[in-house]
């Protein structure tokens, strides 16, 4: 099985098999090492490499497409990379020239609108502000262009990840 | 009087907290919750709970009226408040008083006495203690304020009188700057706290933070419990506290200590509280404020004095004289606690409430955590946006920060960003391993820059591809996913729920 | 000379509990397991990890030749035995220290010394120190038997002088019993231990099991850290120890303990050790044996010394000095520890191994748990059967108590059987509240019958029927089973497993 | 929804419905109660019932068909009494007049066989012995019988749950 990912910045491609009970066999860029995973419970991973032990614990972010392992005390975020995942198609939805959706990071109550649909903007410019815990965030655009639409209102309690404008 | 049930007017960790103590005493606990805290550990916990309101702590936590109902209607002889909501409020105690229920915590009158920064200020001289020059009214006008500043010296801090968390707070290098600051903190404050009243107080160079805890019982005893050093803050928030400071030694303790207890008798302080100072350079100490409840940090006195705060403060609100004299309380080792927050270090300490969809707690020797969430619990965005207190224990300062490192490293929290990564910082920074702090420390560290990435070495870069790699494809061909499901199952379910809403 | 890398040759708490101290002070851990261990957190939380065989100890944890070919290999400066295992096997060390790799413990001539009973009865002597009448060398026939009994007067206790665990143990109420006892203690010591040399000795009655903590450097210091009263015992396993004993005063306490250090120094002993006394009803003390090694119940020594052992015999290890004096050791507050087992109480106490299928642990205010199981672990079949040890720290004995009361209250631990009832069935025991306990304390509450049940109150019943109920409903709905599957989907599971295995 | 079970040595019958989000209306042996059940993570129930709080934790035992709850410190054992149910299904099989099978109730290893295949049996009497962490303990026959088949050997290791006899 092959995987292609995003990791630390760099991006692998790894072909992976399963040589045994836990053992992998793996070819990462190129490079073979074998590999061998216990998994302590659901997402918690005890990886032994050439005799050196790692914890591999999956962050799970219910919400949101970005992923992450934690090995030891470092987290690294990473993307699937498969063309044909269904993670990586979901994910390339919102790139390129289209229209991009701007979404609450966290969940929150929007406390002000900064720009009105038709309004231009520019990249990094604020466009909403949400609070949460007493702190408020302004939400920016991700890139130049016209408010399209406005999905959310002063006043909405809103979820992580829920669309909030469409920058066109 | 014996306490036999005791409702516990607070949420998360120090609710539960509580009802560990009581449990320990055979105290029957109420709980009371928010909408959004139905699945809290502190309800999970307790032996009776009851519904409060919305999630908004002034439908819920902040409802006196309704807590108290609860606590009449539970038949519950006494309240304990925990920090923060209705802890320090001196209308609810005398509620309390009123309805035959024990708040478990000081008078009103000495909350009141103490609750306003300008009447404190008057105790503290009352009491013979040192504070920082300055008023010790409200400043009627900026030509007051003038004459105050030119009397005491540049630089000089205005303060709300009712203030707290930095709200209605300027520091001022000249004259010039004063009018201007005047009007905008007195309307600052008027807005935050509805009482406009400011003062003025010579400002202290790069003060450390050092507090006394005191416990009095109701028969006229007072002790204090040695000092915390609180200098670690951001924004006058405290994030990394200690026992005992690395500066304070058993002369400076003394006087502080009594300084502290002759300001909670004169005031007619009872129960748990603590008396705050800034420490100068010079080995000065200056009254600050005094918080008139248990605090957050309580679990570092517990560490090196070996008491109980909690058990201690139901021990005086059952009346009882204090068991302990002055010369039996004694400090060993050194204990820190971290205050462990949901905010995003990376992105301005935005506050990232949200499901915790990963946990893996630390433990072992030396290590306290108090903690009032669990692997699956969703932080709620209506409250302060702590999660718990980690505290190490051991027998010196330079091992404590050795054993909260290790700890770090055990522990994991998924799902939400944490400030875990900020406390690896500190502790490895040579200013805080060498005590070298004061309450602009941390400011600086942070305005140094982002933390120096360390170079990642390639196997564990490997390691995280390859763990990344194998969860993924056990994902993949796993036909029924873990709990939760695996990333692919959730990238499903996201898809799936878009199609839906759409 | 610093130690660098340290190989754990352990497994489960006390592994674990060795890398966190490891940790703290930089030092690179090497675990070692066995096949059934993989999933082990020792190996989980170490740096390196080798695969040492099959699950018996006589294929991993025994073979001292293959961790000693790891050590060297990896590059470790040092072997940390734990407890049980290689930790007192003095052939063991001697190969570290041919093979250059520091054994973390005494060193093998002061095991030697001391590890038989009767050779420790000899150096008990020479240190000048009470022992139990009796003999000192092995019996060489009945006759001499009989002759010794004559001198120190019946009843008498027959023991094995390699023994442990009760084995070739015999107790003698008069001389006709003595004959056979002889034999048959003789043969079952040569059978357990390879030696049937047995020697005898007054038998205490009603003896309280009283231990010295005691921690030497390698440049003549020694030290004794307090003692731990270990008198809870079924089948002379321990099962409860705390620290102080309830009925050790200062002066008792200060002659035990130099009682202690002088068989120490008589031995050459280095690093931490226990030696083990009898306390009569008349609080006289008498030697028992010396363990030459970290005991299991060392945490309640830590909790009220405020010391860490495992750091400390890292110092000793490393050469350094001991940078205590004895005037320096001071016991704070109480401690009490339960050995948590995989064993069924309602079921003569039999190994319940197994997958701990739930698993939720208590914590809070002065809870430590040393543990080395998790939610999801087997327990394997091979080794000792202990999960873990929860200990409590309070202020005082009856604080103690309670808070450990509390905390197996929060304790739940699914998929196996426990002996967390055993645990609170004494804590609630009048004659343990209030210290009436000897060694056969245990044994005499166990034969007064089953725990008393409890009346169960209705609400309790009828919450348990209703959560049941609630749980079957929503595992039967849920098309998507929690990890591990509800009851329901376990069932049909277990049924097509069968027909595939028919 | 009906449950019937036996808990706590009682039979009793459940009527359940949901009523709203973690509320249920039940039937309990004729009375009406008002439950609300918040499930914190799979298995572990917070139950509020008239204001009193429960902790409520099912007991996953993975190889055998005694199920149990734990409610505060005390443990009850249940079994699902529907006659519809897969569970009571399987077990019904192990009950009456017909030939019962011995099982391990622990993993280990057989250490001695205390019967030969044919021999009489009585109810009580020790037919296999299983070690497990140098601890013996014999395995009873429920009932009188023959030992009508020997499932295992001396030295075998044996799982939870495995069959080791069955007495006719």
């Amino acid at each position: 099985m092959k995987v292609y990912l995003e990791i630390a910045g760099e991006r692998r491609e790894i072909q992976l098999e399963r040589a045994a009970d836990g053992l992998y066999r793996a070819v990462l860029d190129g490079r073979a090492v074998e590999v061998h995973a216990e998994e302590l419970r659901p997402g918690v991973l005890s990886l032994l490499m050439d005799g050196r032990a790692y914890r591999v614990v999956a962050e799970e972010t219910v919400e949101s497409e970005d992923w992450a392992v934690h090995v030891g005390r470092e987290r690294f975020a990473y993307r699937m990379d498969d063309p044909r995942s269904l993670r990586s198609r979901l994910r390339a939805n919102e790139h390129g020239d289209g229209p991009r959706t701007l979404k609450a990071s966290m969940p929150g109550r929007v406390v002000r609108v900064l720009a009105a649909e038709g309004d231009a903007v520019t990249v990094g410019q604020g466009v909403l502000v949400i609070e949460a815990m007493k702190m408020q965030n302004e939400v920016k655009s991700p890139k130049d262009g016209v408010v399209a639409r406005l999905l959310a209102a002063p006043g909405d309690a809103v979820g992580a990840g829920q669309d909030l404008a469409v920058i066109e | 009087m014996e306490i036999k049930k005791i409702l516990i007017a607070n949420r998360g960790e120090i609710a539960l907290r509580v009802e560990r103590a009581c449990r320990e005493r055979g105290i029957a606990t109420v709980a009371v919750y928010s909408d959004v805290d139905r699945a809290g550990l502190h309800v999970l916990e307790a032996d009776e709970a009851y519904r409060l309101g919305a999630a908004a702590a002034t439908e819920s936590y902040l409802r006196g009226d309704k807590i108290l109902e609860i606590a009449k209607q539970t038949g519950a002889d006494a309240i304990h408040p925990g920090y923060g909501f209705l802890s320090e409020n001196a209308d609810f105690a005398d509620a309390c008083e009123r309805a035959g229920v024990k708040f478990i915590g000081p008078p009103a009158s000495a909350m009141r006495a103490l609750g306003s920064k300008t009447r404190a200020r008057q105790a503290a001289d009352a009491a013979g203690m040192p504070r920082t020059p300055g008023s010790t009214t409200g400043l009627a006008s900026v030509e007051e304020a003038l004459e105050v500043a030119e009397k005491i010296g540049y630089p000089v801090m205005l303060k709300a009188a009712a203030g707290g968390g930095g709200k209605g707070m300027r520091a001022i290098a000249k004259p010039e700057e004063l009018p201007g600051a005047f009007e905008s903190a007195k309307s600052e404050a008027e807005r935050a706290f509805g009482s406009g009243e400011v003062y003025l107080e010579k400002l202290i160079e790069q003060p450390r933070h050092v507090e006394i805890q005191v416990l009095a019982d109701e028969h006229g005893n007072c002790l204090y419990l040695g000092e915390r050093e609180c200098s670690v803050q951001r924004r006058h928030q405290k994030v990394i506290e200690e026992a005992p400071s690395a500066v304070v030694g058993a002369e400076l303790r003394r006087r502080m200590g009594e300084a502290a207890v002759r300001l909670a008798q004169t005031a007619g302080y009872t129960n748990a509280g603590t008396v705050e100072f800034l420490l100068d350079k010079d080995g000065n100490f200056y009254f600050l404020e005094m918080n008139t409840r248990l605090q957050v940090e309580h679990p570092v006195t517990e560490l090196v004095t070996g008491l109980d705060l909690v058990h201690l403060q139901i021990d005086v609100a059952e009346g009882k004289p204090l068991a302990l004299r002055q010369e039996d309380v004694t400090l060993r080792g050194h204990a820190i606690e971290c205050r462990v927050y949901a905010e995003d270090p990376e992105n301005q300490f935005f506050p990232s409430p949200g499901k915790i969809t990963r946990l893996l707690q630390p433990g072992g020797p030396g290590i306290r955590e108090d903690c009032g969430v669990y692997e699956g619990w969703t932080v709620p965005m209506d409250y302060d946006p702590m999660l718990s207190k980690l505290i190490a224990y051991a027998p010196t300062r330079e091992m404590a920060i050795a054993r909260l490192l290790r700890a770090l490293d055990e522990y994991v929290i998924g799902g939400i960003r944490s400030n875990l990564g900020l406390f690896r910082r500190i502790l490895q920074d040579e200013d805080f391993r060498r005590a070298a702090i004061d309450t602009g420390y941390l400011d600086r560290l942070l305005s140094s820059g982002p933390a120096r990435e360390c170079e990642r070495e390639p196997e564990v870069k490997l390691a995280a591809a390859l763990g990344a790699a194998v969860l993924e494809t056990r994902r993949t061909v796993s036909t029924n996913g873990a709990s939760g499901g695996g990333p692919a199952e959730r990238a499903w379910k996201l898809a799936a729920r878009r199609e839906a809403t759409r």
